[in-house]
């Protein structure tokens, strides 16, 4: 019987992702023994022609970390969903729109201006960007175009199942592997992830007394953090309430608060809006004056609710930017 | 009514605001508007809760991203919550909400927050025909409407590609939680 | 997306309510509309869906086409949900498989275009709709009842209620903010229009009171503090100390002719300042609870209210044996429980100081209503004759109508009373001073058994009635005749011209206002009050003494304005409505409580918000957990919960998202069918 | 504290006295005034009348200096020009057409209002800003018995009872009081005091001046004390037609600020107490010295 071929590919990602599967260390070759590895950009050298040349569907499944936010990203997403019986969003950024989400808070002219023109370390005179299509020495080389929204995996396709986190644990890789391999699957779109929220893991949650009021929030690079206790209880914002288990509790553990890659439970519809809720609601105060100095302890609320999220989330991104 | 020879011209845009009241004091009120007799405009639509503390943000995003120009949240006025102080919690939500909105790119007017006590029918009218006076000035939000432009440059590129198999993105899809839970093994 | 399960049948009802809705919403229309939505089996338009044959129709639509879900599009929920719960629940479906829609309130009433009302309804239809598909059966739960009853103000409207539940064989505390009860009856001389003798018919109500096994008469106390809920209430009443012990005083007053001051020295509440009192006294003659208190700002036991212990304390030598006086008696709270609560807190005369014009306070013969009332009454300080703060008799007398009432100055509400009030002292002052008697009236209001009778009869007596609001009252003479008197302008809006009019005495109307802390009483029980402070009823005409809070109910001026006559009709109202509620033994709680899922993490976000303490952390599970019986279904830890793990029966998360996108999805065009027919 | 300053025509004219003694005494406090460049008629008297929009126009060119001048508050203290500005103030907000008027002719000069300046009366900042406090310290010839009836007229505080109740003002009467002076009780403190009818009807008028001065005299007073000039002009230069027709009813009428000036021993010379037909000729006492 021939081995199920099997790919890997990355969109806008930073690359951790691809080091989950290299930090499966010796698993890894159990795996490879199983499978027929069609597509590893980052480990192999394949070509699109290579990619072509499959029959649809031929790919028995595919892991594609990162966000879609270029032309080439979203007709590889989309050339790799025909090809692939499954199709897994791999890690935040497939999953939720990941950090390169947080480019839905600026229009695309405002982040190429500011990566080629504006930006310290620019030194570009003439202002050249790239170009979808030039004329260079009677060539025609065309390059990817920037979307103006960052997406998530499945706002661009049809996407079987999401493996959470900023990168994915090993163990839950494995664990999803494993399922795939066997054909024991959960329903189709389902977060192979608990569906608990972190606190149920983490080592913090006894400390944490039950009338924490919040009367300011601080932020954890200004203080020395108490690594024992919860941290909502020092007044640091952590999204542990609002996010998925799974993780292995390694932010807190490096006493460092969730910040929420892991994206929301099944049962939220909106990662930020709902720490939100929980973080005002607990704020002490009666009066907009009393309570307004508090929230300023949370600078940057977009930024801080929805790191991993934006992309996902209701509104997906600023609202107001104007198409250029 | 006799239907018109020429199919009519759109009617102007109007806003739509979906409204959240708390039984006790502002749905109340706006009972006492209505068997006051006062009128007011009609681009209002009322969702019951029992209290303002019961305003979900998501409920406000999730209004806002469907189609409506603005929010309006009504609770009783402070230290007169029917449940002590749920009132308070949806205040204390609020500021910070705002906040997010505007770095979101919507302007405060759209979302608001008022107190009317089930005595305040007038203020009903008044708020309701206030915001949709602030509303119609500031336009419309649409953001159906904005969900579908931005997703043009995906059904664009499947077009130049002529992938015939590329899916057709959804114009306001957004991501849907799984409904099952997987515990791996 | 929801998508509807096949099993889903709803069936949608849209009542005309005879015009109320009909004439501005296209009913048949929207009920067109909402059948071709998906779950809908079908859809009606009725008269009257609230009538029996409204809610038959429903009841034999679920047995015929085997509807699992009803929605009905009327007016608020809050007027008829229950009627077409228990209706749904006749015709054998859970009761909370029903939705309402509320297109009168909401839409028919306050809307002026036909077209838009009805696009508006067709709209808040397709959400119930949506909604009404999520919908899920809840168990009615029912809680017991105690059977006790606070009545809060000891005025006529609490006398009379307090004696209706006693008398039914229910236990009543009558709470009273004075050292008596009695209220402003107690001090009116005689009743308008009948004239009977206000004393007469009000003291052996009063002596009833005190003396009825059923009622626990606290007077000289405040409620500090409610807790709980209907049915259920706790609390606690500040007793504060008269310096006299209530059980031991037998009201004989010996004490109070042995006051080291022989004689009354300080201004007399009773007598609203006209008459003096002693430091020790009894409030008046026919005071309930028949026991004296001492005041101790002016006690010479007491230096500014503390115990110095200086006097010779001649009242305790004269109270001997009896031993009641206790200068050391401390404020008490006191804690009970009852099963329903009647406010009758009364009003407040308005401060006639707020209307400068009138010279209250510079002119010694100007007096308010009160005063006059005192100074007819045969008990009163001057034993009903009518003898001037200055010691003159006065031969002249104006009547100021609507003072402090029909004012957008002041208060802009008719007190009802003052009218009548006027009249019946404009009658009094003349049979007991012969003076000419002159009203200045707005309108003069009298609508009553035997009222405007009573107007005619004043007519017949003599009395002057000039129509026309006072400008003011000065002592600034024109002619010699004005001289030392004091002068009524106004403009006589009959006769067409400006007069003067020199009286020797006038009267101010006053008009009647919420008790200054009535907004402190009002959260206290958790009412409404109006805009003008006066505390809100349920509905204006179909619950007129209940309260936005299930068990608490209202009667007498401290929902508005009223005579005697009206405020003994509520106050019976008010008693038969909380024996209602505590013979049925139970109340229904609506089931709309929050619940922890089983995916709780436990993070105790929740813990802090909740103002019931209905969630506790169970230590084992590491999961919060709600306690149904204390959550009151606010939903405010539904929406705080980070996870999502806390649901609200009735108002769960995809039940509100639903209607929602139900009230978003394409505003609907009208039916084309129905719009194409002439 | 620094006030745009409104003078209006009067204060120029035959009110000068008023100005004479405004300035000297709101220095005296620390209050500065500055006079509003290229102020106009404010609108008042006959323009209001004939044309209540052009009257509003009138006012707002001055409202809209006040701004331009940067100052937030402007001082006027003909009880007229403070009426009519208020009430510009007031349409400007309330009336969206007058709002529209209003705009067209300010910005015909290239002007503009936004409608923020408040308009205040001398009378309120003295007493609610300054304080009766600061203004007791300043007294060093307390007018110990002087007989004062205090005289509002009827524009101060009506129909904007901005600061005192419409129908018994009694702000001019607690400075007057901490003046050292005796305040007596005048139930006529806001009659009319003929206004224009002294000029168009003068039997109507002068009657009502007669009314004002003898009920003042039947009462005690040895003054009336105003805080407008065209009241002040109407008490103090019909005596003579008063007692003709009437007899002889010699009552003073001094500004307040007269009073004050007196009280704080200011110079008698800036205080513009001999322009009055009837001058009031009492004087403080001068304080003994104390001996060692």
């Amino acid at each position: 019987m021939p081995r199920p071929k099997v790919a890997f590919y990355w969109c806008a990602s930073c690359g951790g992702c691809e080091e989950t599967v290299v930090d499966l260390a010796e698993d890894i070759l159990g795996v490879v023994a199983q499978v027929d590895i069609v597509l590893w950009p980052v480990a192999l050298d394949f070509k699109y022609h290579h990619l072509e040349a499959l029959a649809d569907g031929e790919i028995a499944v595919t892991f594609l970390n990162g966000a879609i936010r270029s032309t080439e990203q979203e007709s590889m997403a989309q050339l790799l969903r025909r090809k692939s019986q499954l199709l897994v969003a791999y890690g935040a950024c497939a999953h939720l729109g990941g950090i390169p989400g947080l480019a839905n808070q600026f229009g695309r002219e405002d982040i190429l201006r500011s990566n080629y023109e504006t930006a310290p370390t620019v030194v570009n005179e003439g202002k050249t960007r790239p170009q979808a299509v030039t004329e260079i020495n009677g060539y025609r080389p065309h390059l990817p175009e920037q979307h103006q929204v960052v997406r998530t995996l499945d706002q661009v396709v049809d996407v079987d199942y999401f493996l959470p986190g900023c990168p994915p644990t090993p163990e839950l890789t494995k664990a999803a592997v494993a399922a795939i391999l066997s054909g024991n699957l959960p329903p189709k779109g389902s977060v192979l992830a608990p569906d608990t929220a972190l606190c149920e893991a983490c080592p913090r949650r006894a400390t944490k007394p039950a009338d924490v009021k919040f009367t300011e929030f601080r932020r954890p690079h200004r203080h020395l953090l108490d690594p024992q206790q919860c941290f909502l209880a020092q007044g640091v914002v952590c999204l542990g309430p609002a996010t998925r288990s799974g993780c292995g509790v390694q932010c807190p553990g490096g006493n460092m608060p969730c910040t929420g890659c892991f994206g929301p439970t099944s049962r939220v519809r909106d990662q930020g809006a709902k720490i939100l809720s929980s973080l005002g609601a607990n704020v002490a105060g009666r009066t907009a004056e009393e309570i307004e100095p508090t929230l300023r302890g949370i600078p940057d609320p977009v930024g801080t609710f929805y790191r991993y999220a934006l992309p996902a989330s209701l509104l997906r991104r600023r609202v107001d930017i104007p198409h250029a | 009514m006799n239907a018109p020879a020429q199919p009519p011209a759109a009617p102007p845009w109007t806003p739509r605001i979906v409204a959240f009241f708390c039984n006790w004091c502002t749905y109340t009120a706006a009972d006492l508007a209505g068997v006051s007799r006062l009128k007011y405009a009609p681009n209002v639509r009322v969702i019951r809760l029992m209290c303002s503390g019961r305003v979900d943000p998501q409920f406000i995003l999730e209004a806002l991203r469907r189609g409506a120009d603005g929010v309006l949240i009504g609770g009783c006025h402070p230290g007169d919550c029917h449940y002590v102080e749920g009132n308070y919690k949806m205040l204390r939500r609020f500021g910070l909400l705002q906040r997010m909105l505007a770095d979101l790119g919507i302007p405060p007017a759209r979302v608001r927050l008022e107190w009317i006590s089930a005595a305040e029918g007038e203020r009903v009218k008044a708020v309701i025909n206030d915001m949709t006076r602030q509303l119609q000035a500031l336009g419309p939000l649409d953001l159906p409407g904005k969900f579908a432009d931005w997703d043009a440059e995906i059904a664009d590129l499947a077009a130049t590609l002529q992938t015939e198999s590329a899916k057709e993105p959804e114009a306001t899809h957004t991501w849907e939680p799984p409904k099952v839970l997987v515990q791996p093994q | 997306m929801v998508s509807l399960k096949p099993e889903i049948r709803i069936g949608f009802y849209v009542c005309h309510c005879g015009h109320n809705i009909a004439s501005m919403v296209d009913c048949a229309d929207v009920a067109a509309y909402v059948g071709q939505l998906p779950g809908v089996v079908l859809a009606r338009d009725y008269k009257y869906m609230c009538s029996d044959p409204g809610q038959e129709l429903i009841q034999k639509d679920i047995a015929e086409f085997g509807l699992n879900r009803v929605v009905v599009a009327s007016c608020s929920p809050l007027l008829h949900e229950h009627t077409f719960r228990a209706a749904v629940a006749a015709g054998g479906l859970n009761p909370f498989l029903f939705h309402m829609v509320n297109i009168r309130e909401h839409a028919s009433w306050v809307h002026t275009d036909r077209a838009a009302a009805t696009a508006k309804a067709k709209v808040l239809a397709r959400a119930a709709i949506r909604r009404a598909a999520l919908a899920r059966e809840l168990p009615q739960r029912q809680i017991p009842i105690n059977p006790g009853v606070l009545v809060v103000g000891g005025g006529i409207a609490g006398i009379h209620a307090a004696l209706t539940l006693a008398e039914a064989g229910k236990h009543v505390w009558l709470i009273e903010r004075e050292a008596s009860i009695g209220g402003h009856m107690a001090k009116f001389d005689k009743t308008f229009p009948t004239l009977d003798c206000a004393a007469c018919i009000l003291t052996p109500k009063m002596s009833a009171v005190g003396a009825h096994p059923n009622i626990t008469l606290w007077s000289h106390s405040d409620v500090v503090q409610v807790d709980g809920y209907v049915g259920n209430y706790t609390v606690k009443v500040r007793r504060r100390p008269r310096y006299v012990n209530e059980e031991l005083c037998t009201g004989c007053q010996e004490c109070i002719g042995n006051c080291i001051y022989k004689e009354p020295k300080f201004p007399d509440e009773f007598n609203e300042g006209l008459g003096k009192r002693k430091p020790i006294h009894i409030p008046f003659p026919q005071a309930t609870p028949q026991v004296v208190l001492i005041d101790p700002q002016v006690c010479l036991n007491f230096k500014r209210g503390v115990l110095t212990d200086r006097c010779k304390k001649t009242c305790v030598e004269a109270c001997g044996d009896r031993k009641a006086i206790d200068f050391t008696q401390k404020e008490e709270t006191k804690e009970i429980q009852v099963g329903a609560i009647i406010v009758a807190t009364g009003f407040k005369p308005f401060d006639v100081r707020r209307v400068p014009q009138y010279g209250y306070g510079t002119y010694p013969n100007v007096y308010t209503a009160l005063e006059v009332e005192r100074l007819v009454n045969a008990s009163g300080p001057t034993a009903g004759e009518i003898v001037l703060r200055d010691g003159r008799r006065p031969s002249a007398i104006a009547i100021i109508h609507c003072v402090g009432s029909r004012d957008k100055k002041t208060n802009r509400w008719c007190s009802r009373v003052c009218c009548m009030y006027s009249m019946k002292l404009a009658h009094l002052l003349k049979e007991h001073s012969g003076a000419e008697l002159y009203n200045f009236y707005i309108d003069i209001r009298a609508p009553g058994k035997g009222y405007e009778e009573f107007y005619d009869k004043l007519n017949e007596e003599g009395v002057h009635f000039i129509r026309g609001r006072v400008g003011e009252v000065t002592d600034w003479a024109m002619i010699p005749e004005e001289e030392g008197k004091l002068v009524i302008r106004v403009e006589d809006t009959l006769a067409g011209v400006v007069r003067r009019i020199p009286v020797d005495m006038v009267v101010l109307a006053t008009g009647l206002e919420p008790h200054a802390d009535a907004q402190a009483v009002r959260r206290l029980f958790n009412m409404s009050c109006g805009t003008e402070g006066f505390f809100l009823e349920r509905h204006p005409k179909l619950a007129p003494v209940s309260t936005f809070t299930d068990g608490v109910y209202i009667a007498g001026c401290c929902q508005g304005p009223r005579d005697i006559p009206d405020t003994v009709a509520q106050a019976g109202a008010a008693a038969a409505e909380a024996l209602a509620l505590i013979d049925r033994g139970h109340i229904l709680q609506e089931p709309n409580t929050a619940h922890v899922l089983a995916d709780c993490s436990g993070c105790k976000s929740c813990l802090p918000l909740c103002p019931y303490t209905a969630i506790g952390f169970d230590e084992a599970t590491h999961q919060a957990v709600i306690n149904e019986a204390l959550c009151k279904g606010c939903g405010t830890c539904v929406a705080a919960c980070p996870s999502g793990s806390i649901g609200q029966h009735l108002f769960e998360d995809d039940e509100v998202f639903s209607e929602i996108e139900g009230l978003l999805t394409a505003d609907p065009e009208p039916t084309p069918a129905l719009a194409a027919t002439p | 504290m620094k006030f745009a300053y409104f003078p209006g025509c009067s204060l120029k004219g035959l009110g000068r006295a008023y100005e004479e003694s405004l300035l000297p005494v709101m220095r005296h406090l620390g209050l500065e005034l500055e006079e509003l460049d290229d102020w106009n008629c404010c609108g008042a008297t006959a323009y209001m009348a004939v044309d209540e929009a052009k009257a509003c126009v009138l006012a707002a060119r001055n409202l809209a200096l006040a701004e331009r001048s940067g100052r937030d508050q402007l001082l006027a203290p003909c009880a007229a020009c403070y009426l009519v500005l208020n009430k510009t103030k007031h349409y400007f907000h309330d009336y969206p057409a007058m709002k529209a008027t209003i705009d067209r002719a300010l910005a015909a000069v290239d002007l503009a209002y936004a409608g923020d300046t408040a308009v205040r009366h001398p009378l309120d900042v003295l007493v609610n800003d300054v304080g009766l406090d600061a203004i007791r310290q300043k007294v060093v010839r307390p007018l110990r018995g002087l007989k004062v009836a205090t005289y509002y007229g009827c524009q101060l505080v009506r129909p904007y009872a901005t600061f005192d109740d419409p129908y018994n003002p009694v702000t001019m009467d607690r400075l007057v009081e901490a003046l050292g002076a005796t305040v007596v009780r005048y139930p006529l403190k806001t009659k009319c005091c003929g206004g224009s009818l002294t000029g168009t009807v003068p039997e109507a008028g002068i009657r009502m001046v007669y009314i004002l001065l003898n009920e003042a005299r039947k009462r005690g007073a040895d003054c009336l004390a105003t805080v407008c000039p065209l009241c002040q002009f109407n008490l103090d230069a019909y005596h003579a037609q008063v007692r003709s027709e009437y007899g002889d009813v010699i009552v003073p009428t001094v500004y307040f600020t007269q009073l004050m000036g007196l009280a704080f021993g200011l110079p008698e010379k800036q205080l513009g107490l001999h322009r009055a037909a009837v001058p009031l000729r009492w004087r403080p006492p001068v304080p003994e010295v104390a001996h060692a």
